[in-house]
């Protein structure tokens, strides 16, 4: 479904990525874990396409992705919950989410919001405020959120689980999970390595802006390289 | 020896005074140096308001109308000397800034813009309207400063142009000078600090509304000296030094030139200095090339014509 | 004595009562922890408590004196120093200088003074670029000295702002979420910072979602959720609360937690 | 009370071209944070070109037509070449490209057309219409009538449309915008060419009162500019109060107080205003939590 | 080649005062140098747009002076230009000839520099006389508070009580405001005024005309010289600014003045040149800047040399000399050389002007 070669990008005269390859499936749910400043969010900004490519290739349902417009990738089926939450914060809640269905005019928009005032009630309490006045764990749910009403074939996570309650946390798992069944994949960015790579069925370690290890979920869990450097076990 | 940067941007800066008159043909070219270095003053103290603390102002040009109208009013009126006056203008300028900067300085952006906005048209207002101490539109002279009088006395014969281009050289030099020292000294920090945020400002115990009013007074206070440069210069002084148009213009120097620092600033002031002298050859199209100009400038240097110029040069030698 | 006592504290914004009398002490070199729900009213409880939201009603009591309301750099002057959950950088400035800007009250001094660039001036500058340096050693980002705070990543950021707080020599901490972005070999570097840094004498209030943590330094914990204090005692106490399992921690992670504990 | 009606009156006329004014930085302001000073340009445009259109021959309501279409091309031609093109540049660095706009406008106008003063025939005639026992011109209803309008659009717009939702999300936050999918550059350039549209249609409406020349720009925008910030920058609500208000000040000050210090007294009732209510009369508040 | 400098306001606020003398300055000098020259020698004109900007003015002057090498200089559109190009050029020992109305220009007469137009002074003393024989002795002023404006109310105020009039009202107007009908209301509330005088130039008195008319005022008008040219009754329109009179020159009404007025053929004569060549109707501006331009050409032909100390001293000498404002007779102690006389007075009668007997 999602196909990266030897991405490189950089910042001004800094290159932070150097030569990133990767590849998701259809329905896969594919964890990246890395220490900070690895380069974790700089290859899901490339993907969105707000951060320029300066070498690679992204191709994406089997056409090349590079090209494309950043607000165009919505279309094309990709959505992404960026760092840093990046929610309207003068807009409300509402508007945010029906934002983030900013590309449908259907009557299925209602229904997702709905279903994402179900998976967040929070949210449903909070409707009519300003976004900005939400609790840091209150506004990365709306990021997700908004994220899930673009109706993504494939949806790109940066740290969802970042700020939210444990309780939470547990929950937001089992919705990456749930997407599965929809047939959403699923390339999920976390610090919290082993809540992600126990869900997914693939992972990927990026170490500064290198892939240094990759391969199944399970292996990767059980791998002592990574469970000292990574998990912490 | 390694040069810090600051003291290189006082070198390019000292030598550029120094070593330029040297290749001028005749005496107009100092009027434009001297020009240039009274817009630079007052854009130094921008520098120091916006390019350092954030904060924007478009009524300073009614601080260096207060500047300009200490050197005519006060000797007319309180036979001071007009050095003194100059100084007086400073106090004075320094206090009304105190006085505005303490309501004004709690708005944000463009609310703090449209009421310094204000602030300015009050004094070119006063100004204008004031006829019988002012002189009104129509302007009022200044009186001789005298200095060059008592040079030429010690043997240093100077032209008029020479003497101001000298005097207003030097003071540049000393208003760079105190600003480079204040940018990397605690209270420049504390300033650049409060313009990336406030609240962490206030939360390493910098009291952000004291630092905003300090900014506020030290940049009036050199708005105030350009003015009294200004008005001594010309001898004749009118409400238009105190327009708005001269207080965007000088915003426009700073952000031109690259507003955080206050060599780019210098240079912004020299472009929108020269830029018109230079453009005069197309008459009727001088407006137009100049609009270009800057308009081409922020596009393709969006952070200032200097730093854009340095960052390339920095580029290239890495 | 304590350092902190917090009494009777609660705001509202529009009809929504953030907190509500919340109430709590804190004493020297002491880590109290805040758990709760998302929008149970931590960092808005940090926000009255730093001097950044007036407090509707209750006070703050700083080592015996009342500083409810006071603003914050007055706070800073009287040892409380804090980081934020949405973070607050000095962008423009190199992360030396947000360090450096963090020794503010060591190292101001009279306008003139740093205008005229007087050897007392360039001292103070001094002195703190030292203690920055070392601050930044402590927190791991002594690499980055040079570099452009906003060029950091958010993980970095985090210790940025840990390290900035530090530079005021605070007697009272807060830290919001100081770990959020950090991995579990990341979050354990920051713990024992923390440990560390109240080893030293500092008192530290700490709003974390990371059990883990949470469990392992606190010697105190208060359990906020609808603004409300649900519960308090020490680590073991808390996570074994029904209501605390129940608004919070839920099932799984309690037990995650224990496992590993 | 004649006066006082006419005071009123003069008022509300020169606040509703302060208003039409106003409104027109709305828009751009919505969209990107940046004040457009060359909001007076596009006034300006607006009348010249429809003086030079009606001289040329064309009946009036064409030559307004062509004027608000060419005004609205050259803003958009502005955004596309100048604002576009320097992505990325901080909100300063846009100010002074729209400084630059404003300089490099009058340029041309003034090379295009002349440096004369120009009028336009008032629409429904020059007999004054008695209110009171004081008068007000026909041309002044266009106005206020334009104003109103101008502003009931552009609240459905910006409250109603998702499309005015999706320019308020692109100043919010670019980079979430273009993620849900916004085409930013869009947006961008439909703001420019509604703000120029409205700009040129306040430029058709006012020049029978205010007449016209290349540089009655600047001094337009200021006063538009500080009624928008009076009412609350960003807000139609705002504009259409603040301009309202500040015409009524000043006419009001001229009537009683001072004429020679009207807009000082205007100025200084702002800065009252600003410091009870630091975002103006409308102005929402950014929200941002730490 | 003489070189002649020249910074007038082509640009800005003074536009159109500055434009028709602009491109006065340059048609005249083509027409000059293509006849020949002055005793054979062509003008080279430096011409610099100042923008109205007192500042720039002095810049321009030192450029004239100090890079041009000029012997002469025109100029100074408005007075505080002009005010400013006067150290440079008093310093320079250049002479200058200013375009502008303020009466501080010559008085105190300064070595080097004239001027061409009426003062302001002048204006309300034509305008005052005007109103004494028409028995008007209790008017209303207001007066625009640009330098124009401010600078005519402060003479007009100070030579009222030696024509017995009394100004009762008093009020002003911002340059680039809209509407005036407040001011006015206040002036007709004043049921004593006979008359309202309104100096200003720019957009206001054409405003101030059509508020007028707008509030049914039926008291006499008088405007300024601010506002002499075509252009006037057009922005006013025809009807509001019936029955308005002002202090102006003959160049308004040239084909009314008798045939054999000296100052008709001068003022046809520029009349049709200016009309030709650019297609716009002459205004009173224009006429100050071809009248400085023929003294500064009348000079040289009489001076020994092209030295500006020669020059000056024949420019003081001038005598008799025709010009569109009238006959200019100067003298050491009168840079100005013009008199009353010279100065007339129009009414506005169905969109065209007529001269007041
Ligand atoms: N705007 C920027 N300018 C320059 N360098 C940057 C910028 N943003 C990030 N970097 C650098 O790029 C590298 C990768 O950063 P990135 O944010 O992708 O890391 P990350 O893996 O997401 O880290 P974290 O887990 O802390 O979020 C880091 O070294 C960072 O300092
Ligand atoms: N400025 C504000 N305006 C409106 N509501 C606010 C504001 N600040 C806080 N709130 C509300 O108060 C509640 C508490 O928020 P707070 O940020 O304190 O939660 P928190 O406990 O820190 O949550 P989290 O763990 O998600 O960070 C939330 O419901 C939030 O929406
Ligand atoms: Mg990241
Ligand atoms: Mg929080």
């Amino acid at each position: 479904m999602l196909t990266v070669e030897g991405l490189r990008s950089r910042y001004g005269r800094i290159e932070v990525l150097h030569g990133v390859d990767l590849h998701v499936d259809s329905g896969e749910i594919v964890a990246v874990v890395g220490a900070n400043g690895a380069g974790k969010t700089t290859l899901l900004r490339c993907l969105s396409g707000v951060q320029p490519v300066s070498a690679g290739q992204i191709m994406f349902r089997g056409e090349p992705l590079t090209a494309v417009p950043a607000f165009r990738r919505l279309q094309r089926g990709l959505a992404q919950s960026p760092e840093g939450r990046q929610i309207f914060t003068n807009l409300t809640v509402e508007e945010n989410l029906r934002l983030g269905a900013f590309i449908y005019e259907d009557e299925r928009v209602d229904r997702d919001m709905q279903d994402a005032f179900a998976m967040f009630p929070i949210l449903r309490e909070k409707r009519n405020l300003a976004a900005g006045g939400l609790s840091g764990g209150q506004q990365q749910m709306l990021a997700i959120a908004r994220a899930l009403m673009g109706r993504p074939a494939c949806l790109l996570l940066d740290e969802p689980s970042m700020g939210l309650a444990p309780i939470l946390v547990a929950q937001i798992f089992d919705v990456v999970k749930s997407l599965k069944a929809l047939d959403v994949t699923v390339l999920l960015v976390e610090q919290n390595a082993f809540g992600a790579l126990s869900i997914a069925d693939r992972g990927y370690v990026l170490e500064t802006g290198r892939i240094s290890f990759e391969g199944a979920a399970a292996e990767l869990i059980a791998d002592p390289r990574i469970r000292e450097a990574y998990l912490g076990i | 020896m390694k040069l810090s940067a600051k003291q290189a941007s006082l070198l390019v800066l000292a030598v550029l005074i120094v070593l330029s008159p040297f290749f001028f043909p005749s005496g107009y070219y100092f009027r434009v140096g001297s020009l240039l270095f009274v817009n630079g003053l007052a854009v130094v103290g921008i520098v120091i308001l916006t390019g350092f603390a954030g904060q924007i102002s478009l009524g300073h040009a009614g601080f260096v109308g207060i500047g300009a109208y200490a050197c005519a009013l006060a000797p007319a009126y309180l036979g001071l000397h007009p050095a003194l006056s100059a100084v007086l203008g400073a106090v004075v300028s320094g206090a009304t800034a105190y006085l505005v900067g303490r309501p004004i300085l709690r708005l944000k952006g463009y609310y703090l813009a449209v009421a310094s906005l204000g602030f300015g048209i009050l004094v070119s207002m006063v100004l204008a309207n004031e006829a019988r101490w002012t002189g009104g539109p129509d302007g009022i002279k200044t009186p001789d400063l005298g200095l060059r009088g008592l040079l030429a006395d010690m043997g240093l014969e100077l032209t008029n142009p020479q003497f101001w281009y000298a005097l207003s050289g030097l003071a540049l030099l000393i208003g760079a000078w105190l600003a480079l020292n204040l940018r990397d000294s605690p209270t420049g920090r504390a300033l650049r600090a409060l313009h990336g945020s406030e609240v962490a400002a206030r939360t390493v115990g910098i009291d952000v509304a004291q630092a905003k009013l300090m900014a506020f007074v030290v940049s009036a206070v050199y708005a105030s000296a350009s003015g009294s440069l200004l008005a001594l210069q010309n001898r004749f002084i009118t409400p238009d030094v105190a327009g708005y148009m001269h207080s965007i213009e000088l915003v426009t120097m700073a952000v031109l030139g690259g507003a955080g620092s206050v060599l780019g600033a210098i240079f912004g002031a020299g472009i929108l200095t020269l830029l018109p002298q230079a453009l005069t050859v197309f008459q009727n199209y001088e407006q137009i090339m100049l609009g270009l100009v800057m308009m081409l400038v922020m596009v393709f240097m969006r952070q200032g014509l200097l730093p854009s110029v340095l960052g390339l040069m920095r580029g290239r030698g890495e | 004595m304590s350092l902190l006592v917090v009494e009777g504290l609660g705001i509202k914004f529009g009809g929504l009562h953030a907190v509500k009398d919340v109430g709590f002490t804190l004493k020297s070199g002491e880590i109290v922890s805040i758990i709760g729900p998302n929008g149970a009213g931590k960092t808005t409880l940090f926000n009255m408590i730093s001097g950044i939201y007036l407090p509707l009603a209750g006070r703050v009591m700083l080592n015996g004196e009342d500083v409810t309301g006071m603003s914050p750099n007055r706070l800073a002057e009287r040892g409380l120093s804090r980081t934020f959950q949405n973070l607050q950088i000095f962008q423009s400035m190199t992360v030396l200088e947000n360090v450096m800007a963090g020794f503010h009250l060591q190292a101001r001094g009279p306008v003139l003074s740093d205008m005229l660039g007087l050897p007392g001036s360039r001292r103070r500058s001094r002195e703190a670029e030292a203690g920055a340096r070392l601050l930044l050693e402590r927190v791991g980002l002594e690499r980055a000295a040079e570099r452009e705070a906003g060029a950091l990543s958010y993980g970095a950021l985090k210790r940025l702002e840990i390290a900035r707080a530090l530079a005021l020599r605070p007697k009272v901490l807060l830290l919001d979420e100081p770990a959020a972005g950090c991995n579990a070999v990341e979050t354990e570097e920051i713990d024992h910072l923390i440990a560390a840094v109240a080893a030293e004498g500092v008192s530290i209030l700490l709003v974390e979602h990371d059990m883990k943590m949470v469990m392992r330094i606190s010697n105190h914990i208060v359990v906020l959720d609808y603004g409300e204090k649900i519960a308090e005692g020490d680590p073991a106490t808390v996570s074994r609360d029904k209501r605390v399992i129940a608004a919070y921690l839920g099932a799984q992670a309690t037990e995650a937690a224990n496992a590993d504990g | 009370m004649p006066e006082l009606m006419q005071f009123l009156l003069s008022g509300i006329t020169v606040g509703a071209v302060y208003a039409l004014v106003a409104l027109g930085f709305t828009i751009i302001y919505n969209a990107s944070d940046v004040v457009n000073f060359a909001q007076g340009e596009f006034v300006m445009l607006g009348g010249m070109i429809t003086v030079f259109a009606y001289q040329a021959g064309l009946p009036l309501p064409l030559a307004a037509l062509i004027a608000i279409a060419a005004t609205a091309a050259a803003g958009v031609a502005f955004n596309k070449l100048a604002i576009e093109t320097a992505r990325g540049a901080p909100v300063v660095s846009l100010i002074i490209i729209t400084i630059g706009a404003s300089i490099f406008i009058q340029g041309v106008a003034q090379v295009v057309f002349d440096k004369q003063l120009h009028r336009l025939p008032a629409f429904s005639g020059d007999e004054p219409l008695h209110v009171f026992g004081a008068t007000i011109l026909p041309q002044s209803l266009w106005v206020m009538g334009g104003a109103l309008i101008v502003f009931v659009g552009l609240w459905v717009f910006f409250t109603r449309t998702l499309t005015g939702r999706a320019v308020l999300a692109t100043s919010n936050n670019r980079l979430a915008a273009q993620l849900v999918g916004i085409n930013t550059n869009f947006v961008m350039t439909l703001s420019f060419g509604l703000s120029a549209a409205i700009g040129a249609l306040a430029g058709v409406l006012v020049t029978p009162i205010t007449l016209t020349s290349y540089q009655i720009g600047i001094s337009l925008a200021l006063k538009g500019f500080a009624a928008a910030m009076l009412g609350g920058m960003g807000n139609p609500k705002g504009a259409l109060v603040g301009g309202i208000a500040l015409g009524l000040l000043e006419a009001l000050t001229a009537g009683y107080l001072s004429s020679q210090y009207k807009d000082a007294v205007a100025f200084v009732v702002i800065l009252a205003v600003l410091f009870a209510m630091p975002q103006g009369l409308f102005g929402r508040k950014a929200m941002e939590r730490v | 080649d003489i070189k002649l400098g020249a910074t007038v306001s082509e640009t800005g606020p003074a536009s159109f005062l500055g434009d028709p003398e602009a491109k006065t300055l340059k048609l005249m000098v083509e027409q000059i140098n293509a006849s020949g020259g002055i005793k054979g020698e062509k003008i080279k004109l430096f011409l610099y747009d100042d923008g109205g900007d007192p500042n720039k003015a002095r810049t321009f002057a030192t450029r004239l002076v100090e890079d041009d090498g000029v012997v002469a200089i025109i100029g100074g559109t408005t007075t505080g230009t002009s005010m400013s190009v006067m150290p440079v050029v008093e310093d320079a020992k250049i002479p200058f000839i200013s375009l502008a109305g303020a009466i501080e220009i010559i008085d105190p007469v300064r070595p080097n520099t004239f001027k061409t137009p009426h003062t302001d002074r002048m204006a309300c003393e034509k305008i005052f006389d005007d109103m004494k024989k028409r028995g008007y002795t209790k008017i209303g002023m207001l007066s625009g508070t640009d330098g124009f404006g401010a600078s005519m109310r402060a003479q007009c105020l100070a030579v009222a009580p030696n024509y017995g009039i009394t100004i009762l009202a008093d009020e002003n107007y911002g340059p680039k405001d809209a509407d005036m009908t407040p001011q006015l209301t206040n002036i007709r509330g004043k049921s004593d005024i006979q008359a309202v005088l309104s100096p200003g130039f720019g957009q206001g008195p054409a405003i101030v005309t059509r508020n007028y008319a707008q509030l049914g005022i039926t008291l006499p008008l008088y405007q300024s010289h601010g506002v002499a040219s075509n252009g006037f009754i057009e922005l006013a329109g025809a009807k509001a600014s019936e029955g308005v009179r002002l202090p102006g020159t003959a160049l308004l009404v040239g084909e009314l003045l008798a045939d054999n007025d000296p100052q008709k053929p001068v003022v046809m004569a520029y009349k049709t040149a200016f009309e030709k060549a650019t297609g716009t109707p002459v205004s009173t501006f224009g006429g100050y800047a071809h009248d400085a331009l023929r003294i500064f050409v009348d000079a040289v032909s009489r001076s020994k040399s092209t030295k500006p100390a020669d020059i000056r001293d024949a420019i003081e000498k001038t005598s008799g000399l025709v010009g569109t404002t009238g006959t200019v007779t100067m003298s050491p102690k009168d840079h100005l050389g013009l008199d009353l006389g010279s100065f007339r007075m129009l009414e506005i009668k169905n969109g065209g002007w007529v001269l007041v007997k």
